[in-house]
């Protein structure tokens, strides 16, 4: 396989309302590829090739066939769990109607838990941490904060939202019984220009602690209309670092608005320096660090099988650990969920000892806790169906 | 108590703000027949050229130019390309402002980038206006600014902040509809317009230059569109969904308050406003209703789905079930006076 | 004036014979012509995309009713479809396969006959609006029912069902390409023929001038009630035959108001007027749809501005365009003209690439500036920091356009000329 | 005993203004009437009261014996009456020809029907074809309608109103704007197309009036004075004073004995 | 120099799209003078009004007094001086009857021959009427409106298109009646008309179009005298 050139089809919306997202992540992909194309155990080169889906589930799958024509055997998407689960279905009766020409999909963002429960597929893995993997770090953190006792949740009418949640639910139930869920709300996504009503609720409802899922302008306006309204609560959200919402949030929120994620903006070491280059290169931030899981795996996952055919590459991953930016990873056989350490980092001012400042807003998410796989790691409901 | 005074407020400004957008549309539309797709395209980028705008001349001036260039804007396009569609009818002239709303959004990104830009109040409208204390035995009570530390830290005492800049939004809105107002009914170039909405010829062949009028409203509904791009910017944030933000929904004030009627956008959009806000407030579903009277309604009850959904979830589609009906009952809208 | 019954001439229409044919052949050549996997795709929605702007046009065309929410009736013959498949692939329900999109088409009637008849009561402006709304509501409704809709994951299927009959299992794109055909082959023979009967001329009728109607006998709410749920039905089955070929529905993309808007935007390019118009749209939307975002990033840019030029330029869309040059060629003028043309296209052509080189540098130099000021376009090279990418580009606009324009002047004189050749020939077959 | 057509104090108000009080106007069948009166008298207002275009505030009108009043157009049109309107009319996007057939293909029972090819039904044509030529429209068969002449489009709007073959016809001034000769031609026109059918127009030319009428009523402020043969309403006192009596209708009147 | 008040057309051409309507069309209005325009229906008497008011394409050359008309846009015309009643009336539907009044007014400053009241006294139907949608007006009072209306603009020339359709007998000898009021203060007028009677009766020239040309010029007792020209080109 030494000196191949491996395609990858990068699947998502590269206009519209996620279009920034997705042109940041070509960027991230483009910018490791390089890295990566220097160096990797398998010795492969990575091609890059990107696909506008518009955040629509059905050109997704247009966009599938047209990635098979040309050849492309590794497709990649993650902004939107619809689309996901639509891909990861079509690319599991691609599979079983194309014998010869399977397709693995790597997904490096849509933490929809059905992805790797209910509805897992031999075809997909994941490389970002599910949305109850999160979740169980967060409570794990609330856990240890006495002051947090009446909580309302705020979530966005989708999928994730839903999820957000269920799972906050559960997991507060299980660790602190004791905290009182005051209040519980969804709002339609992307459609909400006041927050200011949602902000009356939760302070009539008394709550101290705001779990949102939100992400997008929907976060920036729900912490903005917070402030604007005089409400002190603590924030704790999945999405703050992502484009666009340190420009919204600026000052606001500062020191009260935590992020669950697998990684922050100031991880140091390897990762810190490449960040700090793609910042200087394209004067953007680098945050879908997933993206650098996909290629150090999928290369030794292409050195170990010996070979960059999907069937044994896929087989390959299964199970596979590899030394990652955040520590020690590993790919679960049993639902191709990636287990990695999580952390929790709130929003301030950027210091000398975290610097980095997204978006030159002066502020930065610091590390306030790390939590290692196993804390975070949930079980699985999923029953894999392994080809042959 | 004081959570629902404070939405009443939240669903008023909302409203004014929807009313500064739909006077704007219901110009154009009543008076030219024309639904313009654009007209919010035209309001982010009153808030995009303001942002700019700051920098140079500070923001009061920008609270001036801004709504000018887009006005000339609005013209420019109604002299280069809308005059050229009016002959085909209607449904062209609404696509081509379809067209333009795509052409609008892209351009803007090209320009601003295709992220939030950093456009806040100046220092003398940050801040709050006033602070609704409630304390529990002295009841609610209004004070100016906000209150200090030393009130809301009370124990049992809840402080919610009204911030200025919504303030400032009602009031821009008020000062506008008695613009308008004014305008329309102390000259003539109301009627010059709406006669030329049936015979232009005519109206011409009476000595009056059409187009020209034309241009005027067309520009002016999107002058207006741009102030409210301003204040709307400086309240939430400049980005480029801002426009699908309000998208449909100025359609929905434009009708429920009744097509051509200045009046009915006006109380429409207090009306969708509130609409928009208050239910939010209310956690009941038909199925907890329905179960107060011992319905006995349960997960396994026919239509349960539906009958589980609260009222809090179903608020943003109120407003369009509000104008289905209006239109089903009475066509003309609350205050129209037009059918069609 | 009594010879005129004996007389019943009716010739067989050989003109009419020969399109339908050629109309059978396309469809059935094209996926042979473009085999690739994603060609048979887009065949495949281009298919399904005639049958619904065919649909959606006798609203708008025929009946001149503008409707902004045409997608509910699609998208709900989507949703039943899938579920129709799901229940026959589990056993409950013994329907083959290529029958599935009736049921599509029930729902999408079904759907037609309750909100229609609200609709329908009212014309113009105000059922404009009524079809805004409810377009609304069904789509936020859908969603917020997720046992109907699967909410944001959507409902998926499996369209292989049972053993293959007579070697069809559906699995393969290309018998869904077929199954697509026939029924739009169908469909597309159905709706012409509807506009021959008696409903379909009353519809014009309607549309022009629904008072009249009136008063020769018709309810004018009956007739274009009639109408919206016959589209309805039609607009369902391509809905359905859509469920059958993504084998998942999605409410945030069946439902949307952007589907409807899609309908309306491409069914006016196409030629609302005409029949055939519709069908020309759809194959522009599904290019569009597919394609042009490929091609490039500024593709938004280019589909309003597309839509802008259209609009105040060719109002009759695409088909009328084409029309116009049919008379032309029937008065044998074509070749009078087509140099023209050429000049036309030439200068357009230069002006054009001028144009878009200069925007996929600007996009360029916002997205993908750090990867170096350079980009491909159009198989050259461009450094989209250098002074000279720039001034060529412009230089090419300005001498595109001016050629343009002199171009312009002349075919539009000559255009003219062949008019006033063309009314006079036909005044004098007239006088004949 | 029963009248093709029978008004029976009917009136009608706008807002405070009462345009029609009280009209009572009995018709036999196979009668022609033409109504007269100044302008604003509520001539046209009537036509649409009888026709369904608006409801009467109270009084009965009747069809062949039958209440008809606050019926919709397209039911009253169904029991057999039709009429045309002072300005024209049409179905301005088809052809002349389909104007005709639009205008018949109800009274010939086809209905809303989706089964039937247009081109099949013979009835439908044959009378479509018939009433062209009889118009002197058939040179234009496939003119689009908002491309004909003034006159022609007079023409059509006639066409459409007695395509149907309605037993009880209104026509509201149709030969409005046309020239002397043009005139006599639709006078003898609507003659022949009417045949055998209860007739009602509005006229303001004289000479229309004398040439087509049996009788004549006359409408003043929503009022009917007189109705009676032309010779007696002529003879009338009241009606001289508020509307004839003058030189040119005196001419008109001569104009169409001669 | 001629009277700024003389209209006088040379030669002219007029064309809706492609289609040519009047070919080589020359005539003249004199201050003052009342003069009709007859024809059979089509003959392009509607078109040359048009023309003149510069809603038709046309070539040639209209002069108002030493101003060249073709060319310019209507609402230049009617500030010019000159005033149009359309034959299909264009009344304003949806503004009630003293609107469409106030929309012939041109500017407000000038004191015009006209006032409110003049219409009022000439129509008192129209006074009757005077806060009610025009739409709704009955075919004879739109008429009398859209009459009322252009005068409002104090035009020096007006072209009145079939006045009389639709307007009861009586009436239309009070609108005859109204035209010889116009000419006696010193307003020109241009009538197209059908009811032969009427325009002898108060022209004192007139012009006979047929097939898009002047087939007759002269004065009404001319015309009386020339059977031929009644036959060929008035009546069947
Ligand atoms: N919808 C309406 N609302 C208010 N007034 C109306 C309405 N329709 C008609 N009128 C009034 O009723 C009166 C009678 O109108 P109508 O059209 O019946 O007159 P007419 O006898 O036909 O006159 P003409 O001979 O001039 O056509 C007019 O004064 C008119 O303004
Ligand atoms: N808008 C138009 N487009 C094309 N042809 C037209 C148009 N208007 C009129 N014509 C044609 O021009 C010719 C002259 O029409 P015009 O209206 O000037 O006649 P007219 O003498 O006023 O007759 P009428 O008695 O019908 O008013 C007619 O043959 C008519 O068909
Ligand atoms: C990238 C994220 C903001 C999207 C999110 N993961 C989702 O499921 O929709
Ligand atoms: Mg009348
Ligand atoms: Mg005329």
């Amino acid at each position: 396989q030494k000196g191949e050139t491996v395609k990858l089809a990068y699947i998502d919306a590269l206009s519209g309302l996620m279009g920034p997202v997705g042109q940041n992540q070509v960027k991230t992909f483009q910018f490791l590829g390089e890295k990566f194309n220097k160096s990797n155990p398998a010795g492969v080169k990575f091609e890059v090739v990107t696909f506008d889906n518009k955040l629509s589930p059905a050109e997704s799958l247009n966009l599938l066939k047209a990635a098979a024509d040309q050849g492309i055997r590794y497709i990649m998407q993650g902004n939107g769990s619809s689309v996901a689960l639509a891909l990861s279905d079509a690319v599991q009766k691609h599979n079983e109607r194309n014998p010869g020409k399977e397709i693995v999909y790597l997904n490096y963002s849509a933490v929809d838990p059905d992805l790797t429960n209910s509805k897992c597929s031999y075809w997909h893995f994941r490389f970002d941490a599910d949305t109850s993997m999160k979740m169980e770090a967060m409570s794990s953190f609330i856990k240890d904060q006495p002051d947090v006792k009446k909580v309302f949740l705020l979530n966005q009418n989708y999928a994730h939202g839903h999820q957000v949640a269920k799972y906050a639910k559960e997991t507060l139930a299980r660790k602190r019984p004791d905290i009182q869920v005051v209040g519980e709300d969804l709002h339609p996504l992307a459609q909400v220009r006041d927050f200011a009503p949602y902000v009356a609720k939760i302070k009539a409802s008394g709550a101290d602690t705001v779990i949102t899922g939100n992400w997008g302008s929907d976060l920036a306006l729900l912490v903005k209309a917070a402030n604007e309204a005089g409400y002190n609560g603590k924030f704790f959200t999945y999405y703050t670092g992502v484009t666009g919402t340190p420009t919204a949030l600026g000052q606001g929120g500062a020191g009260r608005v935590y992020q669950v994620a697998y990684s922050h903006y100031n991880m140091g070491g390897e990762v810190q320096k490449l960040a700090d280059e793609y910042n200087k290169k394209f004067n953007d931030d680098m945050y879908t660090n997933s993206i650098q899981h996909i290629y150090t795996m999928l290369s030794q996952a292409m050195a170990n099988a010996k070979s960059t055919d999907p069937v044994k590459v896929a087989a390959a991953l299964e199970g596979l650990s590899v030394k990652s930016f955040n520590g020690e990873v590993t790919m679960r056989k049993t639902d191709h969920q990636l287990q990695q350490p999580l952390f929790i980092s709130v929003w301030q001012k950027a210091d000398a000892k975290f610097p980095y400042s997204p978006e030159k807003t002066g502020m930065t998410l610091a590390p306030v806790k790390q939590y290692d796989s196993y804390v975070s790691s949930t079980p699985t409901s999923c029953q894999m169906k392994r080809p042959g | 108590m004081d959570q629902l005074f404070i939405n009443l407020l939240n669903g008023l400004s909302s409203g004014l703000l929807l009313f500064m957008l739909s006077s704007g549309l219901t110009l154009i539309f009543s008076m030219m027949g024309v639904l313009n797709f654009a007209h919010a395209s035209f309001y982010m980028v009153g808030a995009y050229v303001a942002y700019s705008l700051v920098g140079i001349v500070g923001f009061w001036l920008a609270l001036l130019f801004a709504p000018l260039a887009v006005g000339a804007l609005g013209a420019a396009f109604e002299r280069l390309a809308l005059r050229r569609v009016h002959k085909f009818g209607h449904v062209p002239e609404l696509l081509i402002t379809f067209g333009l709303s795509y052409v609008i959004l892209e351009l803007v990104q090209l320009i601003w980038g295709r992220t939030a830009v950093p456009f806040t109040p100046p220092p003398s409208l940050q801040g709050s206006a006033f602070t609704i204390v409630s304390h529990p035995v002295e009841g609610m009570s209004l004070m100016l600014g906000k209150a200090g530390p030393e009130i809301c830290a009370a124990a049992g005492v809840a402080c919610s902040n009204f911030p200025l800049t919504k303030v400032f939004m009602m009031a821009v809105a008020l000062l506008m509809l008695l613009a308008l107002w004014l305008l329309l009914t102390r000259t003539r170039v109301g009627l010059v317009i709406q006669a030329s909405l049936t015979h232009p010829e005519m109206v011409e062949a009476l000595g009056h230059n059409v187009p020209r009028v034309l241009m005027l409203v067309f520009g002016s509904g999107c002058a207006l569109a741009g102030l409210a791009g301003v204040v709307g910017g400086i309240t939430f944030v400049t980005e480029p969904n801002m426009a699908a933000f309000i998208g449909a929904i100025i359609f929905v004030v434009v009708v429920v308050g009744g097509i051509g009627s200045l009046a009915g956008a006006f109380v429409g959009s207090i009306v969708v406003g509130l609409l928009q806000t208050l239910p939010l407030t209310i956690n009941g579903s038909l199925a907890t209703l329905l179960n107060s009277f011992g319905a006995g309604v349960t997960p396994s009850t026919p239509g349960y789905p539906l009958l589980r959904l609260t009222v809090a979830e179903v608020t943003p589609i109120l407003p369009y079930l509000l104008m289905v009906l209006i239109l089903i009952f009475r066509p003309k809208g609350l205050l129209g006076t037009r059918e069609d | 004036m009594s010879n005129a019954k004996e007389f019943h001439f009716k010739p067989l229409n050989v003109g009419r014979w020969i399109v339908w044919g050629l109309f059978a052949l396309i469809l059935f050549v094209a996926p042979r012509i473009w085999t690739s996997g994603l060609a048979q795709t887009m065949l495949t929605q281009m298919g399904i995309g005639i049958i619904a702007c065919l649909a959606y046009n006798m609203l708008l065309g025929q009946g001149g009713m503008l409707s902004f929410g045409h997608a509910v009736y699609s998208g709900m013959g989507a949703f039943l479809t899938i579920h129709a498949l799901n229940m026959a692939g589990a056993g409950t329900l013994g329907i083959p396969v290529s029958l599935i999109p009736l049921v599509g088409g029930l729902a999408g009637l079904l759907c037609a006959v309750f909100l229609g008849y609200v609709s329908t009561k009212k014309a113009g402006t105000p059922f404009a609006m009524i079809t805004l709304g409810i377009g609304e509501l069904v789509f936020a409704l859908a969603l917020m029912l997720p046992e109907f809709s699967g909410g944001e994951g959507g409902v998926s299927s499996n369209r292989v069902i049972g053993k293959p009959v007579m070697g069809i299992s559906f699995g393969p794109q290309i018998q869904v390409y077929y199954l697509v055909a026939v029924y739009c082959f169908i469909c597309t023979a159905l709706m012409f023929a509807l506009t021959r009967t008696p409903l379909g001329r009353m519809l014009n009728a309607v549309r022009d001038n629904p008072e009249r109607v009136e008063f020769v006998g018709y309810d004018t709410h009956w007739v274009r009630f009639m109408i919206f749920t016959i589209s309805g039905f039609f607009a369902g089955i391509a809905g359905g035959l859509g469920a059958i070929n993504t084998e998942i529905v999605n409410g945030a993309d069946v439902l949307h108001a952007a589907r409807s808007g899609a309908y309306l935007l491409f069914t006016f390019l196409g030629g609302a007027m005409f029949f055939f118009g519709p069908i020309i749209g759809a194959v522009l939307m599904v290019f569009c749809g597919v394609m042009l975002a490929e091609l490039t990033k500024a593709w938004l840019l280019y589909l309003g501005l597309i839509f802008l030029f259209m609009v105040m330029y060719a109002p009759g869309g695409i088909a009328s365009l084409i029309l116009m040059n049919l008379r032309v060629a029937a008065f044998g003028k074509l070749g009078k003209i087509w140099t023209s043309y050429l000049a036309l296209a030439g200068a357009a052509l230069a002006a054009l690439v001028g144009a878009a080189a200069m925007i996929e540098m600007l996009y360029h130099r916002q997205l993908n500036e750090a990867l170096g000021p350079e980009l491909r376009f159009m198989g050259a090279t461009l450094n989209s920091s250098g002074i000279d990418a720039w001034f060529g580009a412009g230089l090419l606009i300005v001498v595109g356009c001016a050629l343009f324009e002199l171009a312009r002047r002349h075919y539009v004189h000559q255009w003219g000329e062949i008019q006033e050749d063309i009314e006079k020939e036909i005044k004098r077959r007239e006088a004949l | 005993m029963s009248y093709a057509l029978e008004l029976r104090d009917v009136r009608k108000s706008f807002g405070k203004s009462e345009i029609i009080r009280g009209a009572n106007l009995a018709v036999q069948a196979g009668e022609r009437v033409a109504i007269i009166g100044p302008n604003g008298a509520g001539k046209s207002t009537l036509f649409n009261l009888i026709s369904g275009r608006f409801a009467p505030t109270s009084g009965e009108i009747h069809l062949h014996g039958q209440r008809i009043q606050g019926k919709k157009p397209f039911e009253i049109n169904r029991l057999g009456l039709s009429r045309s309107f002072q300005v024209s009319n049409l179905f301005t996007r088809l052809s002349v020809f389909e104007n005709i057939r639009c205008a018949v293909l109800w009274s010939l029972g086809h209905r809303y029907a989706f089964w039937k090819f247009l081109a099949d039904l013979d009835d439908a044509n044959d009378r479509a074809e018939q009433i062209l030529e009889m118009l002197k429209l058939d040179k234009r068969r496939d003119v689009l309608a908002m491309n004909l002449t003034y006159a022609e489009a007079r023409a059509l709007e006639i066409g459409i109103t007695i395509a149907g073959g309605s037993s009880v016809i209104l026509l509201d001034e149709p030969t409005a704007g046309m020239s002397k000769s043009e005139t006599k031609r639709f006078i003898q026109l609507i003659r022949d197309v009417t045949v055998g059918k209860t007739l009602l127009t509005v006229e303001h030319d004289m000479g229309v009036v004398f040439g087509l009428a049996d009788k004549i009523a006359v409408l003043v402020y929503g009022e009917v004075i007189a109705f009676d043969t032309p010779e007696a309403v002529r003879a009338n006192a009241k009606v001289q004073e508020a509307y004839l009596g003058s030189v040119l209708a005196e001419q008109q009147a001569a104009g169409a004995a001669a | 120099m001629s009277d700024p008040r003389t209209l006088k057309l040379d030669n002219v051409h007029a064309f809706y799209g492609k289609s040519h309507v009047l070919h080589g069309v020359s005539m003249q209005v004199n201050p003052g003078e009342i003069v009709s325009l007859l024809g059979r229906n089509g003959a392009g008497r509607s078109t040359m009004v048009k023309t003149i008011m510069g809603q038709v394409d046309a070539k040639g050359s209209v002069l108002w007094g030493d101003r060249e008309l073709v060319g310019r846009e209507a609402y230049e015309i009617a500030h010019l001086g000159i005033g149009y009643v359309p034959e299909n009336r264009d009344i304003f539907p949806k503004l009630t009857v003293h609107q469409n009044l106030m929309l012939g007014e041109k500017t407000k400053n000038k004191s015009p021959r006209w006032s409110f009241d003049d219409m009022y006294r000439m129509f008192p139907r129209l006074k009757e009427r005077q806060h009610t949608e025009a739409g709704v007006l009955s075919g004879g009072e739109q008429q009398m409106l859209t009459l009322c209306r252009t005068l409002m603009g104090d035009p020096d020339l007006i072209m009145i298109d079939e006045p009389t359709e639709g307007l009861a007998p009586k009436i239309v000898e009070l609108v005859a009646e109204y035209l010889k009021e116009l000419k006696n203060r010193g307003i020109a007028v241009l009538l197209v008309e059908q009811k032969l009677a009427i325009a002898l009766e108060i022209s004192e020239r007139c012009y006979v179009m047929g097939h898009g040309r002047i087939v007759f010029e002269g004065s009404p007792a001319d015309l009386r005298a020339n059977a031929y020209i009644r036959k060929e080109w008035l009546e069947v």
